[in-house]
């Protein structure tokens, strides 16, 4: 367990690094519907593997290109904290979903 | 009635060909060579108040400063519509058409036309930018292409709608615009499908990203002859990076002279990628660049020769054009310099 | 920008990591590397095993120039 | 047709060179004041 | 599977003392209904509003739409698994009160998106503009979970529809269409010489707010598999998605499913429509190679010569759609996708987060993030505040007037991936 | 057509006059004999020459249009092969037609 202090183009970051140290794309970066220039927040599962994993690669280069296509037309705004606390909330619960889906056969 | 200035290049201006390229930016009052042509297509609606003539050569290796010089002399005039050319298949003059057209739109916010043949490097470029209307690529397409422009130039000039592509004939910008058809999705969807099951020829709505190929080169017969040279996108670069070849969206590549160079060490070579973890090729640069590797075997006689130069680049956040504008220029170098097969290693 | 190269005459040989982008970027002869941060290395192995493993990914690049292709070829490892 | 004209000969690398026209249009009692032979290609 | 739809037309909707039909009204009993749909703790309080095709009213921020029905004759009722019984549904007779929904709202969290315009230049934009809508709105009790309020508006906006279908039942309809798909071996025997065709149908799996309903299990967990399609206009699909409101698939959407409607069309003509393949799109990439690969098995199996590949949502589905396309392609079976743009206010930039050369068959239902103005409107049944924080708004997109500056991604149903709309993009 | 040479077509007319001028070519395609011929008669369409805008309406034939007007023997000699090889017809009717179009004389 990780925690970037950053925003969600941090995370991507530090993600991307890692599936370049052959690390493994568990859940999708994009995971949702709420835009990357919306959420500050994002939790990624990854885990570690021997070789450089190609789609994981190809995804998460694709996810950065498709995140820093929404934040050129706007960028993450200044939420209030109640907003910033259902976007924390909403991401909490993707996890938990990607948790559980992992959880199926682990 | 709308006022209009024009750009040409020294040759359309009468003043020669490519002894003359390096022609600077001069005006002129009134109207010079293809804007005869313009001004026939215009009538009563539109005049062209001063024509500006740049030399190719002199636009191009002096990008920022013409400009800029170009930019102030349109200024002057303040015109309600720009056009350049156009430029058919003349590469650097396509550039300037394309590159002075942005620059009015951009900072003057004066609508720009120009034209150009679709193999011209200025159309891959600018096609998202400006209007490109598609022209033959040579200069007897003059009359086929000045009506056509000059209507779209008018169009724009009077803020009126402009049409698809096709209904106006200007190169496809890949600006992908909302429009309602005739049928729901769905029953394009079936339509499509029916059409696709009987082979029947339809258009898809979306087309994927460019997936162009080419076809392979014939193989090296002869090995141990062959001069190969080192090429790569992992941005490897000297030590301290003297050409600032940057970490992302790179703006120009790097050619640098190895000759005698056995093995890229951390003291004198690094990485100018930014997009992965550098420590390892800063350590050691063979790692993405195997230059101690191809010495020995240079050396040992399994290849005939290591390229003197070895040419790098960062590939991520490259743009499409640059990143082929770079390798047509590197390829045009190596083939100068008898290089027989090349290398290329990426991260 | 392998595809200039090609397409400028050159017969081309693409070393690198994601075998699946270098199709996407359209090379013909390609040759899968070891990992991005260290295409043909390995950090883990002594230098003279490193530079072995590494001799052999610039063989099978040889190799794959003198091999001749009609379409998209990966030379596998 | 031809006589006492003042003839511009346009000739083509590729095609009829100006030389050979002028040859011609000798014969046919005109003056050549100006001959070239242009590469079209 | 035969299922006759019987359609009650209708005109107009209004509040009155019986809940029934006349003459294309919908008249409904407010004290009755408002009886009928509350019960629920969770649930402070609940209003109804009335707004109708024309009116200048803005309804948001828009949770589901739901359509009107009820089972007449054949076994299950509407919304099997959650509101009846777990029956297998899609035979005998349904009606329909075609024109009429049900639209719930609410603000569950802060930044909801979702607007339907009844009038202006939005409505063009959304299939809800068309019908006579009973809003919902519902006020939760104080500090109420954010998935508990997700779930309590769910359930009302399916008993307000259950609720209102009923007044259909006894009602002689306008019009009726009968569906009819055969289990596999006699269908293949009806027409043995056409192509056989199948949908494949991907529904938004992603956790709270991203979640769909099959006979009421969360989709996330089940893995592809073959309904028949009038399962899917009984409500064996259901939407608890309320995140991307242009491309989601509201439960309205679900039912009237246009791609079903539309291969039942020349079904029997140009080729045999077999059934409908659901499958999931989920959040790890491991479940994403399961659902795909297993999409692609199921096509096999049927032997089938051509799909047509809806999706639902943005972003990773992308990677599920091309997925399915490649894995499906390489079956040799022909593809069609349906899909949506984000490709940026501008339209340069690339649409989708993933591509692949096999999708040479791809229908858009536009660029969701093209900028709209939406003028004010007199009324609005909701809230408007959230303008300002919805996907697609920005700082400044509700304006002091009552005007909001938005990307279409804020309508609801404006770039429907199942290809509800006539809007499409093309290149310029 | 080369630049230098519309610059002595033009010249030229001027000294003896448009009317007592004649263009022969000798152009190999039809397109550039077209384009040549419209040069001198109604202007430089490419408009980057000193043609550019001017009508000078000269008469304007192809080399193998005059057949008729030239000694049998010499034609033969410079033009026979040629004509052979070429398309006579086509660049006849390209050089007669811009001739008929736009020559004033």
């Amino acid at each position: 367990m990780k925690f970037i202090q950053g925003n969600y183009y941090d995370v991507l970051i530090e993600v991307r690094d890692l599936v370049h140290l052959c690390y493994e794309l568990i859940t999708h970066p994009l995971v949702g519907s709420v835009k990357p220039n919306e959420t500050p927040y994002r939790s990624i599962i990854l885990k570690q593997g021997i070789n450089t994993d190609l789609q994981s690669v190809t995804i998460i280069e694709n996810s950065i290109q498709t995140y820093e296509k929404f934040e050129r037309m706007k960028s993450t705004p200044i939420w209030s904290q109640r907003i910033l606390e259902d976007f924390q909330f909403v991401d909490l619960k993707l996890f938990e979903s990607s948790l559980d889906s992992i959880s199926l056969y682990s | 009635m709308i006022k209009i200035v024009h750009y040409i290049n020294q040759f359309f201006a009468g003043i020669g060909g490519e002894e003359k390229a390096d022609f600077k930016p001069e005006v002129r009052e009134g109207i010079v060579g293809p804007g005869l042509a313009l001004k026939t297509a215009f009538g009563n609606e539109a005049e062209i108040v001063a024509t500006i003539i740049c030399g190719d050569s002199y636009f191009n290796e002096n990008l920022e400063a013409a400009a800029k010089e170009i930019l102030e002399m349109v200024k002057k005039y303040s015109p309600d519509l720009f056009i350049a050319g156009p430029a058919f298949n003349a590469g650097r003059y396509g550039v300037a058409c394309g590159t002075i057209c942005k620059e009015v739109q951009d900072k003057l916010g004066i609508p720009a036309v120009t034209g150009m043949y679709i193999e011209n490097p200025g159309a891959d470029i600018f096609k998202k930018d400006v209007y490109i209307l598609s022209t033959a690529n040579a200069a007897t397409g003059m009359r086929q292409a000045v009506p056509a422009m000059a209507k779209l130039a008018l169009k724009l000039a009077n803020k009126e709608a402009i049409g698809t592509p096709y209904e106006e004939g200007y190169i496809q910008r890949g600006i992908r615009k909302n429009i309602f058809r005739e049928e729901r999705g769905s029953k394009r969807a079936v339509n499509m499908l029916v059409a696709k099951l009987k082979n029947e020829s339809f258009e898809t709505e979306y087309p994927m990203p460019d997936f162009d190929r080419v076809t392979p080169n014939k193989a090296i017969l002869d090995i141990k002859k062959t001069k190969i040279a080192l090429v790569t996108s992992g941005g490897i670069v000297p030590k301290h990076n003297p050409d600032r070849v940057e970490s992302s969206s790179a703006s120009k590549y790097g050619k640098y002279d190895i000759s005698g160079v056995m093995d890229l060490t951390e003291e004198t070579y690094e990485t100018a990628h930014g997009g992965y973890d550098p420590v390892y090729a800063n350590l050691d640069a063979d790692r993405v660049l195997p230059v101690d590797v191809l010495r020995d075997m240079e050396k040992e006689g399994l290849i005939g020769e290591l390229h003197r130069y070895f040419y790098a680049t960062v590939g991520n956040g490259t743009s499409v054009a640059n990143s082929k504008k770079y390798a047509a220029e590197i390829a045009q170098e190596l083939i100068k310099d008898g290089v027989q097969a090349v290398i290329l290693t990426s991260t | 920008m392998v595809k200039e190269i090609e397409r400028a005459g050159l017969p081309v040989v693409h070393i690198c990591t994601i075998v699946p982008i270098s199709l996407t970027v359209g090379a013909n002869r390609i040759v899968p590397a070891v990992a991005i941060p260290y295409p043909l290395g390995n950090p883990t192995l002594s230098k003279e095993d490193e530079k072995k493993l590494r001799r052999g990914i610039v063989e099978k690049a040889l190799k794959a120039l003198q091999t001749e292709v009609t379409g998209q070829t990966v030379f596998e490892k | 047709m031809l006589k006492d004209k003042k003839v511009i000969i346009i000739g083509d690398r590729d095609g009829i060179p100006a030389p050979a026209i002028e040859e011609c249009i000798k014969t046919a009692g005109a003056e050549v004041v100006f001959a070239a032979t242009e590469c079209f290609v | 599977m035969r299922l006759e739809l019987g359609k009650v037309l209708i005109k107009d909707m209004q509040f009155g003392n019986q809940t029934k039909v006349e003459n294309g009204t919908l008249f409904i009993n407010k004290e009755e209904m408002l009886n009928a749909i509350s019960g629920d703790d969770r649930i402070k309080g609940i209003e109804l509003d009335i707004a109708k095709p024309g009116e200048e009213t803005r309804i948001m921020p828009v949770k589901d739409v739901i359509e009107p029905r009820v089972k007449v004759e054949g076994p299950g009722s509407i919304f099997p698994g959650v509101l009846g019984k777990a029956d297998v549904v899609g035979s005998g007779k349904t009606n329909v009160l075609k024109g009429a929904a049900v639209v719930t709202t609410g603000k569950i969290v802060a930044f909801q998106e979702g607007i339907i315009d009844m009038s202006g230049i939005g409505a063009d934009y959304t299939p809800f503009s068309k019908t006579c809508n009973l809003v919902v709105v519902c006020t939760p009790t104080d500090k109420l979970q954010q998935h508990e309020h997700e779930q309590a508006v769910r359930f009302i906006g399916l008993k307000a529809a259950n609720y209102l279908g009923e007044a259909a039942r006894n009602v002689v309809p306008d019009e009726v269409k009968v569906y009819e798909t055969l289990p596999f071996a006699e269908s293949l025997k009806q027409y043995p010489n056409l192509p056989r065709v199948a949908y494949v149908y991907m529904l938004q799996t992603q956790g709270l707010m991203h979640d769909t309903y099959v006979y009421g299990v969360d989709a996330k967990k089940i893995v592809p598999t073959i309904i028949y399609p009038t399962e899917v206009m009984d409500g064996a699909i259901l939407s608890g998605n309320c995140v991307s409101a242009c491309d989601k698939n509201p439960t309205f959407s679900h039912c009237n499913n246009p791609v079903i409607e539309d291969l039942y069309e020349r079904h029997g003509k140009d080729y045999n429509f077999v059934g409908v393949i659901i499958t999931n799109e989920n959040v790890t990439l491991m479940d994403k190679e399961r659902s795909s690969n297993w999409t692609a098995k199921l096509a096999e199996f049927l032997s089938l010569d051509a799909v047509i590949i809806s999706e639902e949502g943005f972003g990773n589905p992308d990677t599920d759609l091309m997925m399915n396309c490649k894995k499906i392609s390489d079956k040799g079976i022909k593809t069609v996708l349906i899909t949506d743009e984000y490709a940026g206010r501008d339209g340069a930039s690339q649409s989708l987060a993933d591509a692949d050369r096999s999708a040479d068959a791809v229908v858009t239902g536009g660029n969701a993030n093209e900028v709209i103005e939406l003028p004010a409107m007199k009324k609005v049944i909701g809230y408007l505040e959230p303008a300002d924080i919805i996907a697609g708004g920005f700082d400044g997109s509700l304006r002091p007037d009552g005007s909001i500056l938005a990307e279409l991604q804020v309508i609801t149903g404006a770039t429907s991936e199942i290809g509800f709309n006539k809007m499409s993009a093309t290149t310029l | 057509m080369d630049l230098e040479n519309q610059k002595r077509v033009l010249d030229l007319s001027e000294k003896y006059g448009k009317e007592n001028v004649v263009v022969v070519l000798g152009t190999a395609e039809a397109e550039s004999a077209g384009l040549t011929a419209e040069t001198v008669a109604a202007g430089d369409p490419t408009y980057a020459g000193p043609l550019a805008g001017v009508s000078l309406g000269l008469v304007v034939y192809h080399v193998f249009e005059l057949k008729d007007q030239f000694d049998a023997q010499v034609y033969d000699d410079q033009c026979g092969m040629m004509e052979m090889v070429l398309d006579v017809d086509a660049l006849n009717n390209e050089v007669s037609s811009m001739r008929k179009q736009f020559s004033k004389f």
